[in-house]
């Protein structure tokens, strides 16, 4: 049995359907993560689950116990759950320690409880040297810290964090993005994330559920979402990629004047995705080419680094195909070059 | 080495002449006389006699329980006014920034009105509606069928309802200030942490924004210690003394400056110790809520405490705006207002006489629209080179501006008043009489207030804004015209009006400074109160709100409708 | 009415001054715009301007123009004399005698010896009441009568410290009965205005029913059919002459002594009259019903060296009565 | 001759000294980025270019006229330069055209000149359907692209560019990206580009300087700087690299219980650095190591979509090496594992 479940959830704003139909699990100790686009939705299904936004329609259960359904709707206070808000939403009069013993104190427990408590996980986020500081004397980092520290101390259900780290610089991004999969590990704590950011979703979670436009598109773990991509807005939005529009039929996809063999593709597909340094590339030569292989003209090239970003123009396709290289792979602009499949670097899409 | 120290040295006097240097120089030059000047003719009329140090206006202005009793119950009246108005104005504040209640911008709007009524004309008001037997109210209540007077206006409790029904507004703008940039997920926080509406507003809400309530409240209570007309009007009949009318008293015969100037040390030394204390209580505190991306605000839905909540802010209202408002109508069209409401006692005569009969009430309307119009000019435009000046470090001792702008906030009115006298009036300025006297008098008292709207406008430019005409080749004259002026107009027009509606209110200050050519009308109702003409006051007090609400109604088309509030 | 050579003389050189200030405390603002207009008719072209304040306050704003150095009035008239004694010893007053001070009645005739000021106003201080609150029965004979339990928390006066008629008529009361007798109204908690006119306030708004007043203005409320009686107290009303001076120091002598011999011609005595039904100071103009004049009535003398004790009295009339 | 020169340029804030000895040349319409971490001086480099911040030392020369110098200090508007910043400082109370016309106006030139120059450069930026809007009427991008064409318009000696794209998100980001190097190209302004993002320094330039406190670390082509860090920072700061401290002595390098045959490092060096993505990873076997292998442990792995990241424990190393291998190369947790490396992925650095 799941521990916390949504079942069709709607929420409405007006005439505005911000999440529409929306059916989701969780396990017990999951970490998972809500991504997709600015507004598709993703803050609207957390502060529902946390009770700040009403449901039009659905239920939630958390542990076998309605939280909201057509004669319930706790309030927020008596789900048991915390939250990590985008701006830290720090209290700023209150000092490092009261933010932090304040859900304790709510609890109503014994002063030594709180004392103890409260330290032993200040250490944890290693804030205990700034117990007394005043939230305005901290950097952003510690701030997110001490946010952290305040919802796990009640040791809440469920935690919901909401963009936690956008505020952040990028070094401490991936700094604190380490941190909280550590806390999350270290207390087993039921975790909903929400970014919109790839990359944090696929360093943190255990599963990932990609939203749009207030409908989930596909629920996997990192890997299959990004290896096998249902829809072309998770192949797009989760990674950089190629789409290709074409049309499946009988063991081979074809787009244009090229076509390639394809066994099985998923229900509906309508175009083929293929990752940018999953296209091998080499000089064209007369040789007769293989099933899986291309001829194109390139066109562009940029140095990044660790890859040459090329972009080569294959006749009878709309968009030049985008292929991402080892920096010892490098070719000319204007050269005519071939590039190469393979059947594990193409995925259909719907 | 010395060559280049000669060079910077000649590049610093290149620098100091400067057109814009030499405005700063003749604004700090202005500024010293201004504010330095009387505070100094006021320190050393206090200890200075004919022969040397004395300490015979100190004996005088202390030496007598009298006094000092004044100087207490003013204190006790601050403390409860700050306290009331607080209790009334925070909570109002907080229905009309985070909840639901219904009407949320009239209520606004009817502080603003509380606003723009001076407290004396609300005195006056509630003089005949509070009136122990022939007040509407008590007659109302008699006819109810009660035996006791309900309430009298003439009395401690009176003067303290009256200045802190006034004070509302104060108390009101600072917490909603405040409270607007407040983002709701700070409330979040705590309610998913288990605490109830009630313990989050507690513990969360209302302590986050202390800086701003204590702000309120401490100007409420400089505000009502340094007031001169409300308890003029209530306390004299009462047998009331305070502070600023026993100041009053040093001037009457034979006249005691040296004594005046001694008493107002007293109210000084009290406004400086509130700042300080003030200061004290906030030491360690940087309140500002750490705002970044999702500062989102929701209401808080009040439920069935809706309606209730505004029929509460509507009683305010009532009691500040509407019933006065009645009550300033009836008299004012009245032959005789205790005759009521009847169709004979109908007249236009009050305004008759007002306008076309008697001369010195014409003219004070003329001269309070002025004088308010031109000090709120001057203090907004020096409030803003200053601000500028300083936010763009365009000099060295911009500070010293600044804290020029900032001083007269530690002066009460009536004491500025009493100072100016001394150091205007006598040559070689022998500007007693004059319209410089009161226009001045008004700037220097509205600067403050004008410098903080300032400050907060220039910080809400971004310079790179001004950087980008000068690269394009704009001169500086060219960035304040084409960039800083209409991109701070709707700040500065908003702060002019909040400027102008004080002055048009202001008699603490007039009341020593008027000369027969240059009486404002606060000035001559008080007057007219003198002789217990209350019809045609009314009615001189109806023109100034009438006139008062069309200037305001015309800023807020510029400034937006909320220009009291201040925003960084 | 024809103009005599010295006053046609005066007004040609007083057109020249064109205009001229007044202090004055001893009319109501309408009386003092009303003498102000009168004047203007008759001399076009001389504007007056018009400063009016209780007695106190207008002396406290002369006193400020004196300390200022500017020179602001050019007549001052007051319901206070202990202004004009204190003026005149300061070498503050212009010695000047209109034709007109030769034709008021001659009680009210030589207020100063030396012609630095003029009476130029009068009346007599009573006791007024509403006749539908208190019976004629219950009405008060003399202020005595005031002290009764019966008055008790219906009193209403003016305030010695802004008014010069309330500051006369308590110098007169307490050389007559001593301190004690303030201290026993005090008992009666009556109301404290500041001008004597807040009296008629009180009494009209029903707030208060017995006050002190000057004789007229209570007489027309009552003439005209308002329930007021106006008593002359058997202990002795209090007469008070009220002043006026032209200030040395003015730059406009001539339309000041036009001006100061104006307030003793007939149309300012008539406008009194008419206005406030005050006692006129010629016998040009007739006393309305049921006035009297200083002669026909018992009064309570003050003298110009009694009332220099004002600013003494006005610190325990603050004593007793707080203010 | 250098068009643009700066010469030993000092700028000094009080006692702490933003930038320190700098000397920079351009060559006329070369596009140069200035790159470095947050405070580095690049902001103040920039500004002092401008004529808003006053050097304390040093000369600023432009086509061989002094801007700044011990004599001279020419102010900000008779620069003859252009200005792109951070926060757009688009004007918000006039409308794009105006806003871009506002240059010209300064310069008098007729009107129509005016509506015909204005009109071309907004249709360059694809902004001459919005001319009428105000700014608060346009999206992030649009607005960014009004401040080019603002800048462009005037056609200046110099075009400054203060981090401007920072504030736009990352589709965005590239969009503009390319947008500001093809105007670049198009008009062939002598550019100077402010940013701390290498990913954008090392697209858009032909030359990057790298700073770090207020001096100069490495000035070069973007490749160079990726394939030749001269000191450890520029190695760290533009892409990820692993640093392993260690000696170079005999043509080899040897840092604990490790020594590869490395013949000739940079003066100086006292480290060596390898990027994660030039690291080959294979099965330990028993067979002898080669020169360039080494045996590690894999201790940590996680999935980015393009590419795994291992964290791989050497023996005497102090840190753990990160290697970053391609989707199909996968390994688990605690394998023993060897890794290659080729004398081509290491550099030395000082
Ligand atoms: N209170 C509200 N009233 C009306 N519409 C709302 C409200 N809250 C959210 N919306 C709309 O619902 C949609 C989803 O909003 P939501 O905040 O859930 O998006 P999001 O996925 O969190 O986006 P972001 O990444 O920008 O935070 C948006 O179009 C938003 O405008
Ligand atoms: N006006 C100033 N007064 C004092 N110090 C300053 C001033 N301007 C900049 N500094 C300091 O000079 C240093 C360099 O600042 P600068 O703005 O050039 O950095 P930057 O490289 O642009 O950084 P960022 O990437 O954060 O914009 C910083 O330490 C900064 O604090
Ligand atoms: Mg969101
Ligand atoms: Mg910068």
């Amino acid at each position: 049995m799941p521990y916390l479940s949504l079942a069709n959830l709607e929420c409405r704003f007006g005439e505005f359907t911000a999440v529409e139909n929306l059916s989701l699990d969780f396990a017990e100790g999951e970490f998972i993560a809500l991504l997709g686009p600015s507004g598709c939705g993703k803050t609207t299904t957390l502060r529902a689950i946390a009770g700040f936004v009403t449901p039009s329609s659905g239920s939630i259960r958390l542990g076998g116990r309605t939280l909201f359904g057509p004669h319930e709707n706790l309030p927020p206070e008596q789900r048991q759950m915390s939250m990590i808000f985008q701006s830290y939403a720090i209290w700023p009069h209150m000092t490092v320690f009261e933010n932090v013993a304040f859900g304790l104190r709510l609890r109503k427990l014994g002063r030594d409880e709180i004392e103890r408590r409260t330290r032993r996980i200040l250490e944890v986020v290693h804030l205990d040297q700034l117990a007394e500081r005043l939230p305005a004397e901290l950097s952003g980092g510690q701030q997110q810290r001490v946010a952290l520290a305040r919802a796990i101390v009640v040791e809440p259900k469920v935690l919901l964090l909401d963009e936690p780290l956008s505020n952040l610089d990028a070094n401490l991004r991936e700094e604190m993005r380490f941190e909280i999969r550590r806390l999350h590990d270290e207390f087993g704590i039921t975790s909903v994330y929400v970014t919109h950011d790839q990359t944090e979703a696929m360093v943190t979670a255990d599963r990932i559920v990609v939203m749009n436009r207030g409908r989930i598109e596909q629920v996997d773990s990192p890997k299959q979402v990004y290896d096998n991509p249902q829809t072309r807005f998770v192949a797009g939005f989760i990674g950089r990629t190629n789409l290709i529009d074409g049309s499946f039929t009988n063991g081979s996809f074809s787009a244009g004047s090229i076509s390639l063999p394809f066994p099985a593709p998923v229900e509906q597909a309508t175009a083929l995705s293929v990752r940018p340094h999953r296209i091998g590339m080499g000089r064209s030569h007369s040789a007769a080419k293989q099933a899986f292989e291309i001829d194109g003209t390139l066109r562009s090239r940029v140095f990044l680094g660790e890859t040459w970003e090329y972009e080569v123009a294959v006749p009878g396709l709309a968009a030049p195909l985008r292929v991402s290289r080892p920096p010892e792979d490098l070719f000319e602009t204007g050269e005519a070059v071939r590039l190469a499949l393979s059947s594990a670097a193409m995925v259909s899409v719907r | 080495m010395t060559q280049t120290n000669s060079l910077a040295g000649l590049r610093r006097w290149r620098r100091l002449l400067d057109p814009s240097t030499l405005v700063l120089l003749v604004l700090a030059s202005a500024l010293i006389l201004l504010v330095g000047l009387p505070l100094f003719k006021l320190l050393s009329l206090s200890v200075l006699g004919p022969n040397g140090l004395t300490h015979d206006p100190l004996m005088t202005a202390f030496g007598r329980l009298r006094h000092l009793e004044a100087l207490g119950r003013s204190l006790y009246i601050g403390v409860a006014v700050a306290i009331i108005s607080t209790m009334v104005g925070v909570p109002m504040a907080w229905l009309v920034s985070r909840s639901n209640m219904p009407g949320r911008n009239f209520v606004t709007l009817t502080v603003v009105a509380t606003f723009v009524m001076p407290p004396y004309l609300g005195a006056v008001a509630w003089m005949l509606l509070g009136g122990p037997n022939a007040g509407w109210i008590n007659r109302a209540w008699e006819f109810l069928g009660a035996e006791t007077k309900l309430l009298n206006i003439y009395s401690m409790e009176g003067i303290i309802f009256l200045i802190a029904l006034y004070s509302i507004p104060f108390n009101f703008i600072f917490a909603r200030s405040a409270l607007d940039v407040v983002s709701s997920e700070l409330e979040d926080a705590a309610s998913i942490l288990g605490a109830s509406r009630f313990v989050t507003t507690i513990k969360i809400t209302l302590p986050m924004i202390w800086p701003a309530i204590l702000g309120g409240a401490i100007i409420a209570l400089l505000e009502s210690i340094t007031l001169f007309g409300t308890p003029a009007l209530l306390g004299i009949p009462a047998g009331i003394t305070v502070a600023t009318t026993q100041l009053w008293q040093f001037f009457e015969f034979p006249p005691r400056l040296d004594a005046a100037a001694a008493y107002s040390m007293a109210l000084i030394a009290v406004t400086v110790l509130l700042l300080w204390m003030q200061r004290w209580f906030l030491r360690r505190k940087s309140f500002t809520a750490m705002t970044g991306k999702g500062g989102e605000r929701r209401p808080v839905d009040l439920g069935r405490w809706r309606w209730p909540a505004f029929a509460a802010c509507m009683t305010v209202a009532a009691m500040a705006v509407f019933l006065p408002l009645i009550v300033l109508l009836q008299a004012a069209f009245a032959k005789a207002w205790s005759r009521g409401f009847s169709f004979s006692n109908l007249t236009l005569a009050n305004f008759d006489y007002l306008l076309f009969k008697n001369s010195s009430a014409i003219g004070s309307i003329w001269n309070t629209f002025w004088f308010s119009a031109v000090a709120a000019t001057a203090a907004v435009a020096i409030a803003l080179i200053v601000a500028y000046a300083q936010a763009r470090r365009l000099l060295p001792g911009t500070g010293l501006l600044q804290f020029l702008c900032m001083v007269p906030i530690a002066i009460p009115g009536i004491v500025l008043a009493v100072a100016f006298y001394a150091t205007f009036a006598p040559p070689p300025f022998a500007l007693y009489g004059t319209a410089a006297m009161l226009i001045l008098a008004f700037m220097i008292r509205s600067l403050p207030v004008a410098f903080i709207n300032a400050a907060a406008t220039v910080k809400s430019l971004n310079p790179e804004m001004e950087d980008a005409v000068r690269i394009l080749g704009g001169s500086r004259a060219t960035v304040m015209r084409k960039v800083v002026v209409p991109l701070t107009k709707g700040g500065l027009i908003g702060s002019w009006l909040l400027v102008f509606i004080a002055a048009t209110r202001e008699l603490s200050t007039a009341i020593f400074l008027t000369g027969p050519k240059t009486k404002v009308m606060s000035i001559v109702m008080l007057d007219l109160s003198e002789e217990g003409n209350f019809e045609v006051l009314s009615a001189l007090g109806v023109l100034l709100l009438a006139t008062a609400w069309i200037v305001v109604w015309v800023g807020q088309r510029v400034a937006g409708r909320d220009f009291m509030l201040r925003r960084p | 009415q024809t103009m005599s050579d010295t006053t046609k003389a005066l007004y040609q050189a007083a057109k020249k001054d064109g205009e001229l200030t007044w202090y004055v405390s001893h009319f109501g603002l309408d009386n003092a715009t009303a003498v102000e207009q009168a004047f203007y008719k008759k001399y076009p072209g001389i504007k007056v301007n018009v400063v009016r304040a209780t007695a106190q306050v207008i002396y406290q704003r002369l006193n400020q123009d004196i300390l200022a150095n500017t020179q602001v009035a050019d007549v001052y008239s007051s319901t206070d004399n202990a202004h004009f004694v204190r003026l005149k010893a300061d070498g503050r007053l212009l010695s000047y005698r209109p034709e007109n001070a030769d034709k008021v009645l001659p009680i009210f005739q030589n207020m100063d010896p030396d012609n630095q000021y003029h009476a130029t106003s009068g009346a007599i201080i009573v006791i007024a009441y509403r006749s539908d609150k208190i019976s004629a029965a219950d009405a008060p004979k003399s202020w005595t009568d005031l002290l009764d339990p019966r008055f008790k928390g219906k009193l209403s006066f003016g305030h010695p410290a802004y008014s010069g008629f309330v500051g006369a008529w308590a110098i007169a009361l307490e050389k007559k009965y001593g301190w004690s007798y303030f201290e026993k109204l005090r008992a009666n908690n009556p109301q404290v205005g500041r001008s004597i006119n807040d009296v008629i306030t009180m009494l009209d708004a029903g707030e208060r029913s017995v006050g002190h007043a000057g004789d007229g203005p209570f007489r027309k409320k009552e003439i005209e059919g308002a329930p007021y009686r106006t008593v002359f107290p058997e202990d002795g009303s209090v007469v008070i002459l009220a002043g006026s001076g032209i200030l040395k120091t003015s730059k406009r002598p001539n339309a000041a002594k036009l001006f100061m011999d104006f307030l003793l011609d007939v149309e300012p005595q008539q406008i009194r009259v008419d206005m406030d039904m005050g006692m006129p100071l010629r016998p040009e103009v007739k006393n309305v019903r049921g006035g009297k004049m200083p002669n026909e009535v018992n009064t309570i003398p003050v003298t110009d060296d009694d009332l220099k004790g004002l600013p003494a009295l006005n610190e325990r009339w603050r004593s007793t009565f707080g203010g």
